[in-house]
């Protein structure tokens, strides 16, 4: 029983790091509805930039908010100017670019900072919380920051007129455009947030798994499991998903089908997700009257 | 009465396929314009053009000012309201959203607000379903809360396309007396495209017939409503 | 008695004739001339493992070092590398380019054991010297089948016997538990481990978890491993996956003798991002001296490299083993090219490779020789013993086979 | 169309000539730009006529290559008869993939795909099936000679065979495209309802497109096999089926001398690369693929469309 206890409380852990990536999947969706293959990259990117700062002397907390706001306006320079061009294409063109975008920051990470891992400090207290082996403070304060960033997230999109016009966007651009949204730059703010979050989860994750330019590619395809699992189009669905995954990950890796096949259980439960339940556990199902 | 928007040579098209043909038009402000024609004829392709969706030579002035090369966004912000085909509701938003993304563009969030009761008040089922999320709404709803959020933006001019389009005929009857309330107490005036020939050109003062992309012909509705051709073909009667 | 008195003359004159060394006329192979050696070479610069790369970056850099002070036997060294992916395909494709098209004389330090693999029959049959092969696996000294292929990392095999042994003599009656990575390098090393702890592996190795290298953790691992109630613990992982490993360990509570494999026992890259209080204890075993640990900053043979990094590869990172692996690797070959002389045919290239007599690398632990024979192409044959004391490796035992 | 066939004709005797020019790295060479070229004309067909874009081709090819190479190491059978068995498992695995990935459009088959393309080498390595693939070593496999004498060496008789193959595949391929399935094909690409609503089965056509498009890429998985005589799981990561997406986007999307030239662009490209910079040579790969998604839409086969309308007129 402790055992399994102990499975649970480090797959949460681990849920946590799919959370907060699956949430920047689940924004750049709200903004443009585009599934962002190089997502895992662009945070990876960010976090090395958190850590160059920091070696170049910043204080943990300023080159926190400096990361974010970089991070910001690279995502808004990319889809102003990478994305944009093919937005009108087919989706195989933006597949495409995303690929393009994916391979180039991870060689161009390797080629700046070398493919050697790196620590990356973390803001919270070495010391476990409450004596418990299994959840680290560090992986307790990340949840506790995903958890922050999806309540404001929430917020913003609920009750901001901004964030309202960025889900009209999205949703319906056409009609955006006719209320006079600048579907264009909502776009373009979307990525900017989707950067962001991603940088956050950058930062929240190295820590953890420790900075290397591969450090998301094994985590990208559970936080896609874990978006779809929640629902797409849902920020809340996302980190409940990506708490799912990490927990179930663990449990079959360890009781059922041992470790090896860890990855056949992803790829399992994303083709299983879109085809029982393509709007996720949490994703709205519109239901369309004429 | 000043002059509210005027189109000149107005041409237009989708891809290579041309639609209009050189149209000419003319709507005065606080007036109620309708369009006329068969299906294919140009009508919502003329209401397109004026809000910069799609791609047209000519001229087209609103207040004065040129407005053919503006974006759809400007456009909309110099105080054209488009009710488009479809309606284009929000559908994975509430009824409320809907209504504050009408007034999007307002700098003013308590006058915002003002406008919004005002809706209420002028379309009381939209008040019920307000934390309905709007996709759920029926199609009269719809249509109306399609009108509530163009008119949430405060517009000069608003361009209705089809509101009668697949709706009971008691429902259209009620959403057409709004429309002339609204034209008389907000000053607002309306360029409508309706198959129902017969309700627009009663709203209306003022109409033109469109034949394949072409004004064939126009003039005031109630010389419009005597033509022996505008009777036969659009009247039915 | 008469006929080998009156023969002996001619035969040592003959001897001479064929011998290497001063008598003999310069004789050449394809990739070899009296100005340059021409020496290929794959690596996964792109795909996956481009970690890796560094070391054909820095062999690169010690062959410009060679050549800037005259080269070997006034000849300059001009390695082709080139990157394959960390793809087999591609690899045999530009095996093919650099020994067809390009004419090396042989390949130097392929990476990776399924790279390797897959060039490994076509390098025998075209008679390709396939030099200091960068994997463990066991296949790379094999003589007798595959004369024209020799590795260079001790064996994975062996370091898990050099464990088994140390367990057996130590902890007889521990319980085991293993991480392993899910590969061949993996597999290979418990093999190891397995092979050398004899009938007791069943009932000593109590557990056993493996990892993808696409794992984001290790954690649900090390949780299940402690879970068995094994006091010894065998990482046998990658610098990153053994970082995480060590850290998991310690953070449970579980405090096992912990054996770490050698791969992974850099200071700077591994320890240190794993928490040097959390590294106190480990075991491992070394052949190479670690640029990352203390107890070397006076030595000459690392301020060497120190000073050679600085000037040659100063984009290279000193914490990673891979740049003094790669250096190390160099230098061995260096001394395999000078005593070809002037002798460069792929055929004397092998003999002299499998002639190496108690070469000390300037890198190399002290006491840890390499000694090659024509039937015996294991480079390493023994390895110390050290222990982590939370700043420095320290040895102990003499270094064992 | 008589210019064409001369054009053609020219092109197939240049092609049986080069081996006897050229140095017999540059024939295997040559041979994997046949087997690429296999394989993407059976992504095309999927994801430039039908629509659907897959990330994980990479694993058919893997499935193909296994099969060649479990066939030959643990039953001898002979090389040319696992082609046909490869093409067959292909078939049949892409068409069951093909069945719930109907239901995916767009981005989500892509990531669908994607995964799949990312589990498979992980699943040849399993334990359970560790006797047959040879886990994570792989398996070794002999290169064919030439039968009944002839006077090739083992490169160019694969040469030849793989040639003959990719003629069979292409003609099939023509046929296949420009005929009453090729035009359901584009008509589920383009106006799905639309389709469905005239008849065309699109469930049945979209499924059936994933498994001759599987069929495609396991037949140049076999040969790929066979070519470089050993497989590996990592020989068969995602990279791979990047790289198959990069040579139909730069080919020529939609286009069936596409494949010829985005197989060029996949074998030569990365090496040109590779000498541009050592440092991220990658970066240098998706640079190109992003450059020709803006300049060339079309790929290398609608640039030489797009020349040879102008010098025609």
């Amino acid at each position: 029983m402790e055992a399994f206890l102990a499975q649970v409380l480090s797959g949460l852990a681990t849920g946590g790091i799919y959370a907060s990536v699956a949430l920047a999947l689940v924004m750049i969706h709200q903004a443009t509805h585009l599934v962002n293959f190089a997502q895992g990259e662009m945070a990876m990117f960010s976090t090395y930039i958190a850590w160059s700062l920091i070696h170049a002397g910043m204080p943990y907390w300023a080159a926190f908010f400096l990361t974010i706001a970089i991070s910001f306006a690279g995502g808004v320079v990319i889809e102003r100017v990478i994305i944009r061009p093919v937005e009108k294409g087919s989706v195989l063109s933006v597949v495409v670019v995303f690929i393009g975008l994916l391979v180039i920051l991870n060689a161009v990470a390797g080629w700046i900072y070398s493919f050697t891992v790196k620590p990356f400090p973390s803001p919270f207290p070495a010391e476990p919380l409450f004596g418990n082996h299994y959840l680290s403070s560090h992986g307790l304060g990340a949840i506790a920051i995903t958890l922050m960033v999806v309540l404001s997230l929430w917020a913003f999109f609920r009750f901001t007129p901004l964030g309202l016009a960025m889900r009209a966007a999205a949703q319906n651009p056409a009609s955006a455009r006719l209320v006079g949204i600048r579907v264009g730059w909502m776009k373009a703010l979307g990525w900017g947030l989707a950067a962001a979050i991603g940088a956050i989860a950058g930062m929240m994750v190295a820590p953890i798994v420790y900075l290397d330019p591969n450090m998301m590619a094994g985590i990208l395809l559970y936080a896609f499991a874990a978006a779809l699992l929640g629902g797409i189009d849902s920020p809340f669905g996302a980190v409940v998903g990506g708490f799912i995954v990490g927990v179930l990950e663990n449990l079959v890796g360890t009781y059922v089908i041992g470790n090896e096949l860890k990855l056949t259980v992803a790829l399992v439960l994303i083709i299983g997700v879109l085809i029982v339940k393509p709007s996720g556990l949490f994703g709205r199902t519109v239901v369309q009257r004429v | 009465m000043a002059e509210l928007l005027r189109v000149e040579g107005l041409e237009a098209g989708y891809g290579p396929v041309p639609v209009l043909h050189g149209i000419d038009l003319a709507l005065e402000e606080g007036g109620i314009a309708t369009l006329l024609g068969a299906n294919g004829a140009g009508k919502t392709t003329t209401l397109r053009a004026v809000c910069g969706m799609v791609k047209t030579r000519g001229a087209i002035r609103f207040r004065g000012e040129g407005i053919e090369k503006r974006s759809t966004e400007d456009i909309a912000r110099m105080g054209i309201a488009h009710v488009p085909d479809g309606r284009g509701t929000f559908t994975d938003l509430s009824t409320e959203e809907n209504l504050r993304l009408g007034g999007y563009v307002r700098a003013d969030r308590a006058a915002v607000a003002q406008s919004m009761e005002q809706m209420y008040a002028y379309f009381p089922k939209l008040a019920e379903r307000r934390r309905q999320q709007a996709g759920t709404l029926s199609g009269g709803e719809q249509q109306m809360l399609a009108v509530a959020r163009a008119l949430m933006s405060k517009p000069r001019l608003l361009l209705l396309d089809e509101p009668s389009f697949g709706l009971a005929p008691l429902i259209v009857a009620g959403i057409f007396e709004i429309l002339r309330t609204i034209n008389r107490e907000e000053r607002v005036a309306i360029l409508l495209v309706e198959q129902n020939a017969a309700m627009a050109l009663d709203l209306a003062d003022h109409a033109f017939l469109l034949e394949t992309g072409r004004i064939v012909m126009s003039g005031p509705a109630a010389r419009m409503r005597e033509d022996e051709t505008v009777r036969r073909s659009y009247l039915g009667y | 008695m008469t006929a080998s008195k009156t023969w002996a003359p001619v035969a040592f004159a003959f001897a001479l004739a064929v011998a290497p060394g001063a008598f003999a006329q310069k004789k050449y192979d394809p990739g070899a001339s009296d100005t340059e050696i021409r020496i290929g070479q794959t690596m996964p610069y792109s795909g996956p493992a481009s970690a890796y790369g560094t070391i054909g970056r820095v062999e690169a850099a010690y062959f410009q070092k060679i050549n800037d002070e005259g080269g070997i036997n006034g000849r300059k060294i001009k390695l082709l590398s080139v990157d394959d992916g960390y793809s087999p395909p591609k690899t045999v494709e530009m095996t093919r380019k650099l020994v067809e098209q390009d004419e090396v004389l042989f390949m130097f330090q392929p990476l990776g054991t399924a790279a390797n693999s897959a060039i490994h029959k076509y390098l025998n049959t075209k008679k390709v010297p396939h030099l200091l092969v960068a994997s463990g696996a066991t296949k790379w000294a094999d003589p007798r089948n595959f004369p024209w292929t020799m590795g260079w990392n001790p064996s994975y095999q062996t370091e898990g016997r050099i464990y088994a042994k140390d367990i057996l003599a130590n902890h007889s009656s521990g319980k085991i538990a293993v991480l392993y990575q899910n590969d061949d390098y993996g597999k290979d090393l418990l093999k190891g481990l397995k092979d050398g702890l004899g009938d007791k592996a069943a009932k000593m190795i109590v557990a056993e978890a493996s990892y993808e290298v696409s794992d984001p953790t290790v954690d649900s691992q090390i949780v299940s491993l402690k879970g068995s109630g094994a006091d010894i613990f065998v990482n046998i992982a990658t610098p990153k996956f053994a970082a995480l490993a060590i850290r998991k360990v310690y953070d449970v509570g579980w405090r096992p003798v912990h054996y770490l494999n050698n791969v992974s026992l850099s200071v700077g890259s591994v320890l240190t991002p794993a928490g040097l209080e959390k590294s106190v204890g480990l075991i491992t075993t070394a052949y190479l001296k670690d640029a990352t640990d203390a107890q070397y900053a006076n030595d000459p043979g690392m301020k060497d490299y120190l000073a050679f990094m600085k000037k040659y590869y100063p984009d290279g990172n000193i914490a990673d083993s891979s740049n003094t692996y790669g250096y190390s690797a160099a230098q061995a070959l260096v001394q395999i090219l000078k005593q070809c002389g002037d002798n460069l045919t792929r055929e004397n290239v092998m003999r002299q490779a499998a002639n190496l007599k108690n070469l000390q690398l300037p890198l190399g632990r002290p006491g840890v020789l390499i000694n090659t024979t024509p039937t015996d192409f294991q480079m390493f044959k023994s390895m110390q013993l050290q222990r982590f004391d939370g700043k420095q490796w320290v040895g102990f035992g003499d270094a064992v086979q | 169309m008589r210019r064409k066939n001369i054009a053609l004709a020219v092109l197939l005797v240049v092609a049986c000539a080069l081996p006897f020019l050229v140095s017999n790295f540059r024939v295997f060479q040559l041979t994997m730009v046949l087997i690429y070229a296999i394989v993407l004309l059976g992504l095309n067909m999927l994801t430039g006529y039908n629509g659907q874009i897959s990330l994980g081709h990479g694993a058919f090819y893997a499935i193909g290559a296994y099969t060649a190479a479990i066939l030959m190491d643990r039953f001898g059978v002979p090389y040319w008869l696992t082609i046909p068995v490869a093409g067959a498992v292909c078939l049949a695995a892409g068409f069951l993939f093909g069945l719930p990935a109907l239901r995916l459009e767009g981005l989500y088959l892509a990531l669908a795909t994607f995964a799949l393309g990312v589990a498979l080498p992980q699943l040849m390595k399993y334990k359970h099936l560790e006797h047959w693939t040879g886990g994570v070593q792989g398996i070794v496999i002999v290169k064919p000679d030439a039968p009944f004498g002839i006077p090739l060496n083992a490169d160019q008789w694969l040469y030849f065979f793989s040639l003959a193959l990719t003629v069979v595949m292409f003609i099939l391929a023509v046929n296949l495209l420009r005929g009453r399935i090729g035009r359901a094909m584009v008509a589920i690409r383009d106006h799905p309802i639309a389709a469905g609503a005239m008849g065309v089965n699109v469930a049945m056509y979209k499924s059936l497109t994933f498994g001759v498009s599987a069929m495609y890429t396991g037949i140049g998985g076999a040969l790929g096999a066979i070519a470089v005589q050993f497989v590996a799981p990592d020989s068969f990561n995602v990279f791979l089926s990047i790289a198959f997406l990069v040579g139909i986007v730069v080919g020529g999307l939609a286009s069936i001398e596409g494949a010829i030239f985005g197989a060029i662009f996949i074998q030569f490209v990365p090496n040109l690369a590779d000498q541009i910079s050592k440092a991220a040579p990658w970066a240098i790969y998706g640079i190109f693929l992003i450059a020709f998604m803006y300049l060339l839409p079309g790929g290398i086969a609608g640039l030489i469309k797009a020349l040879r309308r102008r010098y025609d007129r």
